[in-house]
């Protein structure tokens, strides 16, 4: 390899009131490599990206790209170098179309008019590559969660480029999704394309990155190749200690009786029936591919969108559930899984955003009781681990993975007596993950009902008792503990898919080992 | 499957129209003299004004803005465009022209005016509109000395009552051209897209390297040249400039749009759409006023069926994602 | 029966204003004793609501009536339509509001008839009640109406004359939108300004009713207040010695004049040329007592 | 520190009102009795109305709204109370309390209606409460024949002029208790938490449990209950209930409530700024006139000086960001 140095940070600070982003950071970027990059969150990795990319600006120090000073004073900027980003947070534009999303960079046009044909043409060609099999006139507005993800990324990678940005790609896909990704990767790689990559699922990082650096408060901890770095060793250096074991799973805890079940429920647009139950103290998993009906199920539960048919009981007695409202009322509660326009208030305070589940604990007669929120909400701080200069703090102005332990704060605030978590550790670094499994592991302990959804199997099969498998709007799968078996379960979740499309199938095959 | 389709798109796209058919054919049964072709002309002439103020208000409040100021600003418009018609020594070809130009460029002028101050200063557009409400009629009364003018070129008023093949009105002609090319600039222009694109998420289309002033801007010049024209229709119509006209004529504008099924928070909405609001409001007031409703009951049963065409509309909506 | 009646269609500005709510009762009641025509009298919702009244005599025209009496929401603008129901050989009476004479000519309606008071002699009268009261050299406020309206502008002229013929001085003529509340806080501002006024000209009765709790709020009690339109709270008013005059156009007389002019019309008697003027009355404590 | 802090606050909260202060010294520098006892008096006189209306336009803004229907609700609500009052044979202090009742509660229904209909048909508040302004109307119109109502008891018309230590007057003092009021709901109780966080994402509040249905009707009814109490204030001010008054009233509010620097897309912003807001209102058009400048070139300065404090407001935010 001749190493040259495509970007160059020297001595990088960055600050925010009450906050330090970054701290004297210097790294160096090859050209050609894939550079992971990682660390807790908060660790400043999404504020390292936007000052390569125009959105920040460093307080001190200066980048070099290619060899020549960089500061880039706005996003077009960067893209005139050649440098593209996929954001942590998505960017995209609701009520147009997925087409008009992921090229109105530069729409395709003569004269100033548009040229749908060749926008739809190229669209479809820009789906196909991401896997993803849509209509480019679809309105990005009906899609999921994963969905857009993959339409940032064929956003990204459509444009040819010298370095791509990934910040988080895959927090919310499933492995299918996941190796289509690391395939267009070594593609880009192959054609000499720089990839910085940041991840918290560190297993995912070995099967494409070049090297590593690892970031903490904000300060530069190490540059090394990754083979020179097992997981131990990434997790001590990124959370300064050792974690022996990534998922805790509590033996002592007693699965007790069934208290909570869910009989031939549908959801809008499904044409299945989906039953099953959950038992006192017990950690349901569920797990399928992006698009198996998995959200709609639990939204349905939940009262956020109106169910066709089922009924619900909770202590083997049937409850009526119009609304969240009524969910939270029965003790239910639904930690969504997208936390930007439906988990956290962003404009508003910390303390705002964790108390609003339960107004009732902060308030008498009508009237908060500040003190209280105060102490409240400092003391779920101080339990997940928030990092923040203070309660009050803005959503907006915390890290991906300190927003989305806003979101669980706001629920454990609830005491909820089910506990819906859909892809509760998006986004979450390895030692908050703990933490929070840990907490999982106290609610069971006190007799709750607890279901995760999750994207991650391996988060799944480290601390589920029992994983029921969505395929297509269906349940085709349940396996216990003792019969956990990656195989076995995508098998289960690929099941729906097979008697469709056989052609499909094999493809899928194909591309997951 | 095909003819779902077809169902599914007039119920989403053509809703807020079968309203309106309804509305007609209601009429068409209870009102005297209401299905006759000479009626349809004078609704037609009676909307053209509003429709050509609609266009412009639909690119602003696609972008999530609003404007406050037609009126105003309309008036204004007239009375430069009506001063420099009665100019003597000029030729009448001349002085149409030149005050065409007068009345369309100052409605541009306050238009940049509005889109430079709101997008320079990141003021809300209702504050600068608001402001130029009071500046443009400040204005044009002070120009006018609050007089009206009149005594225009006969073959200019003459040209505001021909009607093609003796039903469409000129001036409505010139609205129906305002309405195509603001569909097809918000359907098919760069410019257009960037217009939805802004108002879904400005923040983004910023971040992918646009300058989302330059359209911001231009959107407002734009809704200040529909709005010159609208001038220009005006003196057509009526024969006079006046500093006191168009109180109203923002709700008006706003109304249409968004009975036409425009977001107010920017982002979604058509020109069709638009149109077709300004439709329904001047069949309502011209329908009502046949039926012979009493001055106050007219005001009332318009304020219901306002509300009535848009819970309709909510429920078609939701009918018609049901069916996909 | 009623059928055969002629049907007479009566065009007025806004009903919502008090004047021409008492002008169509009269009108109305007067129609109903007299038994001749039969009456459809629309307003609008807002003065200045041009296209309304456009759209109604659109109507007017196209229901065929027999004659249109037309109290012009802009005296320019209607023109056109006038002609256009000449044309359609419906007569028009132009009543209340004068249509603008160039504006006629232009259009071969030279010096067409016109039924109605004459605004600035009302205001005149109203502005020499107050210059008698408060005598040579008194200061005054005009309020004036909506700038541009034509009654607006005729009462300002008519005061503006008093002001002349009565030596008072003019402190400040400003408008507050025939409104009331705006002519409160004018009138109140004003009275900052100039606390050495002495009497304050109303271009109509709404305003008179700002204007007048404007001067209680200041404790003033020297000051005169005239107004135009005589509605029943400025008569009030003025028999608490709170205002000094108002002036009456008679809106149901004049109707009734229009119609039985329109009549003679029709009959071939007269020509629609000229000014038949209704009586203005200056209306003061002996008239209300 | 504490001290920088302390500039912050002022820069931050108190932006308009040091641009208010600024305003004030200007014209008690050159307008001839501006800074007298008996002038400013006079302004919170003028101011108390739109004051009260705007305490209720805060809410309906707070949360993304608009109420459009203010003035032809407030005519309303006076015709109702107006008629309620001059009834004879009641004794006087219950004819007092009966119209007051009258009033707020035909206010709080229009705002019942307003909020339920745009909540439970999902339809954008400006047209339901464009549907109301005409609908008000109408009914103002009709129920009181289009006369003005007058003649209210004696002590009634008193109470309106009175002012406390001779400075300040009962209405607006009333005005004053509604910003109170305003600003405790909005800062201490769950109701006004509610308010801002729908405001910034009802689908998150929702998702968190709660009826955002019943917050968003309730800030409708609380805007339709401030409008009565206006009507109320009005009859004190002017002695009469009138179905024509109250146009401009909502663009009044509105402007008063972004002037303070509630922002029209919810969420954000304070009663304190709203009252600021008002304020700067009425002392501009108090101010403007005592300088001496005419109707029409008041009118074009009051434009500029409406966007002028905004953008003033806009630096004043950028540089107070910058000290911190
Ligand atoms: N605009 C801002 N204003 C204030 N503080 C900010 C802002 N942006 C980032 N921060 C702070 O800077 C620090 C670094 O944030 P950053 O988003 O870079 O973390 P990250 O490493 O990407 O974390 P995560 O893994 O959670 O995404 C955090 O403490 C965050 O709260
Ligand atoms: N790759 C794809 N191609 C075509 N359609 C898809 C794809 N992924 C998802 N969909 C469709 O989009 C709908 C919603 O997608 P979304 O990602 O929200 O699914 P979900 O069932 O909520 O997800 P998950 O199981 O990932 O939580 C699904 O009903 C599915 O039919
Ligand atoms: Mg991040
Ligand atoms: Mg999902």
């Amino acid at each position: 390899m001749n190493d040259i140095n495509i970007i160059e940070l020297k001595n990088i600070t960055k600050r925010f009131p009450g906050v330090t982003a970054l701290k004297q950071v210097n790294l160096e970027i090859i050209q050609g490599e894939v550079h992971i990059l990682v660390g807790q969150n908060g660790a400043g990795k999404s504020s390292l990206v936007k000052l390569l990319t125009g959105i920040y600006h460093p307080d001190e120090g200066e980048i070099f790209f290619e060899g020549r000073p960089y500061e880039p004073r706005t996003t077009f900027d960067a893209f005139q170098n050649g440098i593209r980003v996929v954001h942590q947070e998505f960017n995209l534009l609701p009520y147009l179309s997925v087409a008009e999303n992921i090229f109105f960079e530069k729409l395709p046009s003569h004269g100033g008019l548009v040229n749908y044909n060749k926008l739809y043409k190229d669209t479809e060609s820009a789906l196909a590559k991401v896997g993803l099999n849509i209509s480019p006139k679809t309105r990005v507005e009906t899609l999921g969660v994963a969905q857009m993800q993959l339409v940032e990324i064929a956003k990204a990678i459509h444009n040819e480029s010298k370095v791509l940005i990934m910040d988080e790609p895959t927090a919310t896909l499933t492995p299918k999704e996941i190796s289509r990704l690391f395939e267009i990767i070594s593609d880009l790689k192959s054609k000499g394309v720089t990839i910085i990559y940041i991840s918290h699922h560190l297993q995912e990082i070995y099967e494409i990155g070049d090297r590593v650096t690892v970031l903490r408060n904000g300060e530069w901890v190490t540059t090394r190749p990754l083979k020179e770095l097992m997981i131990p060793d990434l997790v001590k250096l990124m959370v300064g200690k050792e974690i022996e074991n990534e998922y805790p799973f509590d033996d002592t805890v007693k699965v007790g009786e069934k208290i909570f079940s869910v009989e031939n429920l549908r959801y809008r647009g499904n044409k299945h029936n989906i039953s099953f139950t959950v038992r006192a103290g017990e950690i349901l998993g569920i797990s399928g591919l992006v698009g198996s009906g998995r959200t709609e199920t639990m939204r349905a539960i939940f009262g956020a969108d109106q169910r066709e048919d089922g009924k619900i009981f909770l202590h083997n007695k049937e409850i009526t559930i119009q609304s969240p409202k009524d969910a939270v009322k029965n003790g239910i509660s639904l930690l969504t899984e997208d936390r930007k326009t439906q988990g956290v208030i962003l404009s508003m305070n910390i303390a705002v955003n964790q108390t609003i589940t339960a107004l009732e604990k902060i308030s008498k007669n009508g009237l908060l009781q500040n003190n209280t929120e105060l102490r409240e909400s400092e003391k779920l701080v101080r339990d997940i681990g928030i990092v923040c200069p203070s309660i009050n703090q803005l959503v907006r102005n915390l890290s991906g993975g300190n927003q989305q332990k806003v979101v669980l704060a706001k629920w454990l605030f609830r005491d909820a007596e089910i506990l819906i978590f859909d892809e509760p550790t998006r986004g979450i670094d390895v030692g908050a993950r703990y933490e929070i499994y840990l907490l999982l592991w106290k609610l069971a302990a006190l007799g709750k009902g607890i279901i995760v959804v999750s994207s991650d199997l391996d988060e799944l099969i480290g601390i589920c008792h029992r994983i029921l498998v969505f395929s297509d709007g269906k349940i085709t799968g349940e396996v216990n503990r003792e019969e956990f078996d990656q195989e076995r379960i995508l098998s289960f979740a690929y099941a729906e898919y097979i008697h469709q499309n056989a052609q499909d199938l094999n493809h899928e095959i194909k591309t997951l080992n | 499957m095909k003819s779902k389709r077809s169902i599914n798109f007039i119920l989403q796209e053509g809703g807020i129209g079968l309203i309106l058919i309804f509305i007609v054919i209601i009429f068409a049964l209870t009102a005297p003299r209401f299905a006759t072709l000479l009626n349809f002309t004078n609704i037609m002439q009676q909307i053209s004004i509003n429709t050509a103020i609609s266009v412009g208000m639909t690119f602003v409040i696609l972008l999530g803005g609003i404007d406050l100021s037609v009126g105003s600003v309309l008036a204004l418009a007239t009375i430069l465009a009506g001063k420099v018609l009665i100019t003597e020594n000029m030729s009448i070809p001349a002085a149409v022209v030149l005050s065409a130009l007068a009345g369309i460029g100052v409605g541009m002028l306050c238009g940049l005016f509005n889109g430079f101050v709101s997008v320079r200063w990141k003021i809300p557009p209702f504050i600068v509109t608001l402001g130029m409400m009071n500046i443009a009629r400040g204005a044009a009364l002070q120009i006018s000395n609050s007089r009206t003018i009149f005594g225009f070129p006969t073959s200019f008023n003459k040209f505001g009552t021909v009607n093609l093949f003796n039903v469409l009105p000129s001036i409505f002609l010139i609205a129906l051209a305002l309405v195509i090319i603001g569909h097809f600039i918000l359907k098919y222009t760069v410019f257009g897209r960037m217009i939805y694109a802004i108002g879904n998420n400005e923040e983004a289309v910023r971040l992918s390297g646009h300058n989302t002033a330059i359209y911001k801007i231009a959107a407002f010049a734009f809704c200040g040249f529909t709005v010159g024209v609208a001038a220009i229709m005006y003196m057509l119509r009526l024969n006079i400039a006046s500093p006191i006209l168009g109180t109203g004529f923002d709700m008006n504008a706003i109304a249409a749009t968004v009975i036409g099924g425009t977001s107010m928070s920017g982002g979604k909405g058509s020109m069709v759409g638009t149109f077709l609001g300004a439709c329904i409001i001047g069949v309502l007031n011209n329908g009502l006023l046949l039926i012979g409703l009493g001055d106050n009951a007219r005001q009332i049963v318009t304020g219901f069926i306002i509300i009535f065409a848009v819970v309709i509309d909510t429920y078609r909506v939701k009918f018609a994602n049901r069916t996909e | 029966a009623q059928d055969d009646k002629p049907v007479v269609g009566v065009v007025l500005k806004s009903l919502a204003n008090e004047f021409f709510k008492t002008l169509q009762e009269g009108a109305e009641a007067w129609a109903k004793e007299d038994g001749r025509y039969t009456l459809d009298i629309k307003g609008m919702n807002s003065e200045t609501d041009i296209d309304t009244q456009l759209s109604i005599m659109d109507t007017f025209i196209s229901q065929g009536v027999d004659m249109i009496i037309l109290a012009p929401a802009d005296s320019s603008a209607l023109v056109p339509s006038v002609v256009k129901a000449q044309a359609a050989g419906i007569p028009v009476v132009n009543f209340d509001v004068r249509l603008d004479a160039e504006q006629l000519k232009a259009n071969g309606l030279e010096d067409f008839l016109f039924v109605g008071p004459d605004n600035e002699e009302g205001a005149y009268l109203a502005g020499m009640a107050l210059a008698e009261k408060i005598g040579e050299g008194g200061k005054v406020f005009i309020i004036e109406g909506n700038p541009g309206a034509d009654n607006a502008i005729a009462r300002k002229a008519g005061f503006d004359k008093a002001v002349a013929e009565g030596k008072l001085e003019l402190l400040e003529s400003s408008t507050a939108h025939w409104e009331t509340e705006e002519a409160n806080a004018l009138v109140a501002n004003l009275l900052t300004k100039y606390p050495e006024v002495q009497g304050i000209m109303c271009a109509n009765d709404s305003m008179v009713l700002g204007a007048q709790k404007a001067v209680e709020a200041a404790g003033r009690d020297d000051i005169q207040i005239v107004g135009f339109d005589n509605i029943a709270a400025v008569q009030d008013l003025i028999k608490q010695g709170k205002a000094l005059a108002t002036v009456d156009q008679f809106g149901a007389d004049m109707v009734k004049m229009a119609i039985e002019v329109g009549q003679k019309i029709i009959d071939g008697e007269i020509e629609p040329l000229g000014w038949e003027k209704t009586p203005v009355k200056l209306i003061t404590i002996e008239d209300l007592e």
